[in-house]
């Protein structure tokens, strides 16, 4: 996910990525470097979201060489765009860009599986997204700082990982702004805990062990 | 009922000391009509290089031209007899050349590998359809027969086995695997390569 | 390569069957029998456990061996055995080896139409004192045999046996012909390499061998004295004797 | 009893001209020349006493129950035609596990009796079929803690704190009165249907006799099980000294 | 109807034909599958539970199984108990769908009531409990309409640990270490090489840390699985099924890791 | 018909692909090709990377090969292990081999591990999955040791200890609970061997022995055998046969020695005026 604030972006993920339900590495680094100040969000196929990260930025090296200047984070996503719109039946990727530039400052771009290109304040993305449009709708507010978004992309990343099975590990998170980018770091077993009850209120229905019981004697 | 056994026909060599053996039934068939009972599949290559191609008899004859073929462009450059390790990679290549539309062939080779003081060290080698190769120190099989040759080799093989005495146990493997399977059988050939000369016999065995 | 030709969508569907994989095998002697087979049960590319039994005692002088589908090999065996306990109510006798097998034969028949996926093989001792072995297809064909090998690694094995227990392609020396039957070390030794040989080269086969000998009555059982790993299983003194012979297999 | 003999009392389905159904009333004599059985429910648990008279001396003893277990809090004595029992309790047993089948939860005694009861009632109204020559006591601990009931040949049945049937069911009610039922520990209450049923006995001077009891509390978690064999020697024996004395 | 055994739901070998009694040239490609038309009624696990592992040790059997009940990948239910003590010297571990399941501990409870009735001194202990449970599944299977689990039971039976596994097909089988699902490729390894031959020895401590080592790990893998669970033991104390036990894990290599090939930062 | 032409462009031909797809679509199933089955396994420790690998092939459930070799060289100090189709996994890592040989020829510098990741990702993805190579790259560079899977769709993967093949769960299983950083060299090699024995002997696709190859900044060692847990035990009997058994009807021997007869000569010097 990705959230734009005043200075600038967040953007975080989680750390799983599946084959199947094996858990083919736990520890996944799914914030993607693009540019000094642009980072992507992978989700989906990891060879297809590799493949096509690598090539954009590729893309922008050569970019920041011909124009001597680093990339409007528009452009970047109108790159990621082209690909994944005229490779659509080829591929399954759900990106989502984010970052600073002088022009325009923090912006956030979320490209689904379609190819479609869609700037938001706040954009989630992913098979855990589905699990938390709810809290993100009714949490999000304009005109937050630095350290409420990062909490509210923690918060939005946990309740994800505690419900879909294909997303866990640790919560990677971006903060970029315009001087600089920081990385923060949430280990699997420092993540914020919500609800995690017992379903049966007061004592448990069933009786935990059956005690030990004498049937009546019989003269054998 | 795979492209392989389309034809039918299994080929199998071994290690012996200081010799090589590679043995092959005689049959070809269009699935269950046996047509012909002399349909050799185990060519020599060059004097101590032997190759047994069991599988899609139209790949076989294929196969063996165009082996003939860069056999002889080799020999052109290189002015020398190839090895038999060389020749297994040459085969090796050619099959993977067409990964995506293989031969139906599992190539296996049998050879005399010239040493640098003048002897000679026994070679045997087998690859995939699509040349994946498998230096075996006993013994290899392909063909339809393969996993009854596995079983009777493993039985029989031991190592250091003297030419004669590697004539029979490679002639009872093939004879007693063959005679288990409906695809392979009808007559077989014995090949045992010393370094000094190299013996061929039909072997007399079940025509059912 | 991803085969084109079915490429419409699978649906799911529940598959009663699956292969538990392992090999057994029996070979009969002049007065003796030998049932063989390992004990790995396996499914797909997993090790199910490095110990379940394939070869059952039925009665003092005949054993079962099963294998394919354990779940329809163990429930197999839990019925013949009920019928040979109703059988020796009935008639006050243990049942003879040639009428379990037909039993057998029924008993799979009446499943026609949604088999018991086992290949089973019934050896013992027949009522005239002589080593038989019986082995049956999925659907109750069977036939009286020297030797048969079944399971996973059938293929391996029954060649091999072919060639030294029914001496095939072998021309005898002259003036002395192939013996018609062998002796009990030779053929435990034969059983012994077939699964050696089968567990070198099939990856279904494996962890351990457990060897049924049963031997007709009176029949001298030294020969069995300095084999290793020999426990009795006979109840009655008087009948035929029967015994089993543990040995490793390995475990990879 | 002026219509016995005049042909009103030969089936269930017969009123007597004074509205008697004679066929339930002989089934009632018939629970009464059987062992006394007695039921006590105390404070926190109930307690079940069988006097099983010894009809011959090759009898094994122990072995011929007539305290059967119904569900696993459950507990049932009969008196009267012990086949008949037998059966009654079978079919309480079946009651039981569909009650559990359908709600998933213990059956609470209250719910089997209705159930049993008009099992045995409907065996009251058709000619072809005679009335259960037994009366049954259940006791149980459930969800509404210790309860006792007993079944009668007519279907009818009654919640009592203690409760007598069988040959000795008179002079067990008076002993029963006197007892504070509701105080008593399920221990005591042992030691006391002990000495009931030793009283009855010692009274009728018959057959000699064995004494079965069963009980359920907090000493048996919840279920109905058999009183252990020392509690029971040590009842019996309270039971002689009390007779003793008691003249 | 076919009624050729070589065309009966899968042969046994794509490769080739074993039982080739006929010369058709041209069999039919797609393995018509015999069961096709007439079974419409098989089902397919819906919420479902994942490993349950399980091992011999000195005193008995301990049982483990976390507390979660997947709804495809949604983990749905997040404190259900998935052991199920049966009598006084059995336990039952599932994994698979967990309505069934329930389905399970009912009839298993009926039957132990059953038994209770009968007064008789005697209680069904683990290897009976394992062949009623086989008897089960297996008819259900023949009915083709499976019990879609896969079941351990475990107990004492005459003093001696026992231990079996039974699953929708009715394939059943004893071990000294046993795990379903996933835990029987990652748990499997572990439990085999600490419990292996070394039954009688293995203390209770020492198999309650084996088992949170294999949960743990399982935690890390498997994607359908809980960071809390359960064990169930069985002694000559009896039965007992623990409270929830809580996973520590650790992602501390995980920090510096940057990207997927040549990303630095 | 394949083309007449005896020269042929680079790259794979795909001119028998009409015939197999025709042969296909009347349903006879292509064979299978060899399969690693296979456990292949890397991990990190303190001056490098260890690699590891069994060393079983296998052709359904009949093992072709009992020691094959699964660790292929890139470069003096890159090595990769390969599970999956064998051919592919051989060829691949060959290609790429010689491709990072003229790399470093044309650079006129040592290679580095994440060329070859690029490179073999990059050839992966292009055959989007077909060529079934699933790989575990090793090796130390100037920046360092580096540690990488590549899945057969093009994926890669950068972690500290990774396992691949139909053995990985129980190597990973192994890791798992062992692993710790900055590990000892003799440490290392002990874990990888413990994670590989654990999918030779519980799963069925890994067999045979344990190989291993130590990649450090100044050298690489490749422990070919490291282990050999499953030795064929000796059998029973000796099944040599008596000479004659098999029958033969016809024999040709074809003499190899060109016959030479030496005749002694005391001929004159020879001339070198």
């Amino acid at each position: 996910m990705a959230v734009q604030f005043k200075d600038g972006v967040v953007i975080g993920a989680d750390s799983r990525t599946t084959t199947g339900s094996y858990i083919a590495n736990r520890v996944t680094d799914k914030l993607t470097h693009i540019h000094d100040r642009i980072y992507c969000c992978r989700s989906g196929s990891a060879a297809d979201t590799q493949a096509i990260a690598d090539i954009v930025h590729y893309h922008f090296q050569v970019y920041s060489q011909t124009h001597g200047e680093a990339p409007p984070v528009h452009t970047v996503a109108n790159v990621f765009q082209k690909l994944c719109y005229e490779n659509k039946d080829a591929l399954s990727a759900g990106i989502i860009v984010a970052g600073w530039d002088k022009e325009v400052g923090p912006s956030v771009y979320n490209i689904p599986l379609g190819g479609g290109l869609f700037r938001q304040p706040w954009a989630i993305g992913g098979s855990g997204s589905t699990y938390v449009y709810g809290y993100c709708d009714a949490t999000y507010q304009d005109g937050w700082d630095r350290d409420q978004t990062i909490n509210f992309v923690r918060n939005t990343l946990a309740l994800a990982m505690s419900r879909d099975g294909s997303s866990g590990g640790v919560i990677r998170m971006c903060v970029i702004t315009e001087d600089g980018v920081e990385r923060l770091f949430v280990p699997g077993n420092e993540l914020p805990k919500f609800w995690e009850g017992k379903e049966v209120l007061g004592v448990s229905a069933k009786p935990k062990g059956a005690t030990s019981v004498v049937p009546m004697a019989v003269e054998v | 009922m795979s492209i392989m056994e389309y034809n039918g026909g299994s080929v199998i060599a071994m290690v012996g000391k200081d010799c090589v053996a590679i043995a092959s039934d005689l049959r070809l068939g269009n699935q269950a009509l046996g047509i012909a009972s002399d349909f050799e599949k185990i060519f020599p290559m060059t004097d101590r290089v032997y190759l047994g191609l069991p599988g899609l008899a139209t790949d076989v004859t294929t196969l063996r031209e165009q082996f003939r073929y860069r056999l002889n462009m080799y020999t052109i450059k290189e002015e020398r007899e190839i090895e038999p390790e060389t020749f297994a990679h040459l085969v090796s290549s050619t099959l993977y050349e067409r990964r995506f539309g293989p031969y139906f062939i599992e190539p296996v080779m049998a050879g005399l590998q010239r040493l640098p003081n003048g002897g000679y060290k026994p070679f045997i080698a087998a690859t995939d359809l699509i040349g994946c190769i498998n230096f075996a120190k006993d013994f290899v099989v392909a063909g339809t027969a393969s996993s009854k040759l596995f079983g009777v080799a493993e039985g029989l093989w031991e190592p250091d086995l003297e030419p004669e005495d590697l004539f029979e146990t490679i002639a009872q493997t093939l004879l007693n695997a063959v005679d288990r399977d409906a695809y392979s059988g009808w007559g077989a050939v014995v090949h045992v390569i010393t370094k000094d000369k190299a013996i061929k016999r039909v072997l007399k065995g079940r025509m059912d | 390569m991803p085969d084109t030709a079915h490429e419409q969508p699978q649906q799911r569907q529940f598959y009663p069957y699956t292969e538990n994989g392992g090999t057994i095998l029996a070979i009969a002697g002049a007065d003796f029998t030998v049932i063989a087979g390992d004990t790995r049960q396996s499914e797909g590319y997993s090790i199910q456990t490095r110990y379940a039994p394939k070869v059952f005692r039925l009665t003092e002088r005949a054993v079962l061996a099963v294998n394919g589908f354990a779940a329809d090999g163990n429930m197999f065996v839990k019925k013949v055995k009920q019928r040979l306990e109703w059988y020796r109510h009935a008639h006050a006798k243990e049942m003879p080896l040639r009428a379990i097998a037909r039993l057998i034969q029924t008993m799979l028949y009446a499943q026609r139409f949604f088999p018991y996926y086992v290949n089973n093989i019934l050896g013992g001792i027949e009522e005239d004192g002589s080593g038989a072995v019986y082995s049956f297809d999925p659907v109750g064909s069977y036939e009286r045999e020297a030797c048969r090998a079944a399971g996973a690694a059938s293929s391996l094995v029954q060649p091999f046996l072919d060639n030294q227990i029914y001496f095939k392609n072998q021309t005898p020396a002259p003036g002395t012909p192939h013996p018609t039957y062998l002796p009990l070390p030779d053929v435990l030794a034969i059983v012994i390499d077939s699964f050696t040989s089968a567990t070198e080269r099939h990856i279904e086969v494996g962890d351990g061998l457990e060897m049924y000998v049963v031997l007709a009555k009176g029949r001298s059982i030294e020969e069995l004295a300095d084999v290793a790993g020999v426990q009795e299983l006979t109840t009655r003194a008087d009948g035929d004797r029967m015994f089993v012979i543990q040995r490793e297999l390995k475990k990879d | 009893m002026t219509s016995i003999g005049t042909g009103y009392d030969l089936s269930a389905s017969t009123y007597s001209p004074d509205g008697r159904i004679f066929q339930v009333e002989y089934a009632n004599k018939a629970v009464e020349n059987s062992g006394t059985a007695i039921g006590l429910r105390v404070k926190d648990g109930i307690v079940i006493a069988v006097e099983k008279l010894i009809h011959s001396k090759l009898l094994v003893p122990e072995a011929n129950r007539r305290i059967q277990t119904i569900d696993r809090h459950i507990g049932l004595a009969s008196s009267g035609l012990l086949a008949d029992g037998r059966h009654i309790s079978n079919r309480a047993r079946d009651e039981a596990a569909s009650y559990g089948d359908t709600y998933r939860s213990p059956i609470s005694l209250k719910s089997l009796v209705d159930r049993v009861g008009l099992y045995v009632q409907a065996y009251t109204l058709y000619s072809s079929v005679r009335p259960f020559g037994c009366s049954t006591i259940l006791g149980a601990v459930d969800k509404t803690g210790p309860i006792l009931y007993v079944i009668e040949p007519s279907g009818v049945a009654y919640g009592y704190h203690g409760a007598a049937i069988g040959k000795g069911r008179q002079l067990a009610k008076t002993e029963l009165e006197k007892l504070k039922l509701a105080e008593l520990s399920t221990r005591e209450a042992v030691i006391e249907a002990a000495r009931i049923i030793y009283l009855v006995h010692d009274d009728a001077k018959e057959k000699d006799f064995e004494l079965e009891m069963s009980w359920i509390g907090d000493e048996t978690n919840g279920l109905h099980l058999p009183v252990p064999k020392d509690l029971l020697e040590e009842a019996s024996r309270k039971a002689k000294e009390a007779l003793e004395n008691f003249e | 109807m076919d009624h050729f055994p070589t065309n009966w739901g899968r042969p046994r070998n794509e490769l080739h034909d074993q039982y080739n009694t006929y010369p058709i040239h041209q069999r039919p490609s797609q393995p018509k599958d015999v069961f096709g038309e007439g079974v419409q009624r098989t089902q397919q696990p819906i919420v479902t539970g994942t490993s349950v592992l399980a091992i011999k040790f000195k005193d008995g059997i301990m049982m483990a199984a976390d507390n979660l009940a997947s709804y495809g990948s949604l983990a749905r239910f997040k404190d259900i108990q998935r052991l199920h003590p049966v009598g006084t010297s059995t336990i039952i571990g599932a994994s698979g769908d967990m309505s069934d399941f329930q389905y399970l501990q009912h009839t298993l409870d009926e039957l132990m009531v059953d038994e209770f009735t009968n007064g008789d001194g005697h209680e069904l202990g683990p290897a009976e409990v394992h062949e009623y449970l086989s008897r089960v599944m297996y008819g259900r299977r023949s009915k083709l309409n499976p019990l879609w689990n896969s079941l351990l039971v475990g107990g004492l039976q005459d003093g001696k640990p026992f231990l079996a596994y039974v699953d929708l097909l009715g394939t059943t089988y004893s071990a000294s270490s046993i795990a379903t699902g996933y835990g029987s490729y990652i748990a499997i390894p572990i439990l085999r090489a600490a419990v292996d031959n070394k039954e009688n020895t293995l203390t209770e401590e020492d198999a309650r840390k084996l088992l949170h080592e294999c949960m743990r790990v399982l935690y890390y893998r498997d994607a359908r699985s809980l960071d809390k669970y359960q064990i169930g033991i069985v002694t000559s104390a009896g039965v007992s099924v623990s409270d929830a036990i809580k996973l520590e894990t650790n992602w501390d290599f995980a920090e510096g890791i940057r990207g997927y090939g040549a990303q630095t930062q | 018909m394949a083309t007449a032409s005896v020269y042929s462009g680079p790259g794979f031909d795909f001119s028998n692909e009409l015939r197999n797809s025709f042969l296909t679509d009347r349903g006879i199933p292509l064979p299978k090709a060899t399969s690693t089955g296979t456990t292949i396994v890397g991990c990190l420790f303190k001056d490098g990377i260890v690699l590891g690998a069994d060393t079983r092939a296998t052709e359904g459930p009949i093992v072709a090969d009992k020691n094959c070799e699964k660790i292929h060289y890139i470069t003096e100090s890159i090595r990769c292990c390969g599970a999956g189709t064998a051919a592919d996994t051989e060829f691949t890592t060959a290609l790429i081999s010689s491709n990072m040989e003229l790399h470093a020829l044309s650079t006129g510098r040592k290679p580095r591990v994440v060329t070859a990741m690029t490179m073999l990702k990059q050839m992966l993805f292009q055959y989007q999955g077909n060529v079934g190579a699933a790989l575990v790259l090793g090796g130390v560079d100037v920046t360092g040791p580096h540690l990488f899977t590549i899945h057969p769709h093009g994926s890669t993967d950068k972690l500290p200890y990774v396992t691949m093949g139909s053995g990985s769960l129980a190597a990973m299983a192994i890791f798992e609970s062992k692993w710790r950083p900055n590990m000892e060299r003799s440490e290392a090699l002990d874990l990888i061997a413990q994670a590989i024995s654990a999918g030779i002997f519980n799963d069925l696709g890994s067999g045979s022995n344990v190989d291993a190859c130590v990649i450090t900044a100044t050298h690489t060692e490749m422990l070919r055998n490291f282990v050999k847990p499953n030795e064929r035990v000796q059998k029973e009997r000796k099944y040599g046969f008596r000479r004659g058994t098999t029958a033969w009807k016809s024999e040709e021997i074809r003499n190899l020695v060109i016959n030479e007869d030496i005749i002694a000569h005391t001929g004159d010097a020879m001339d070198t005026s």
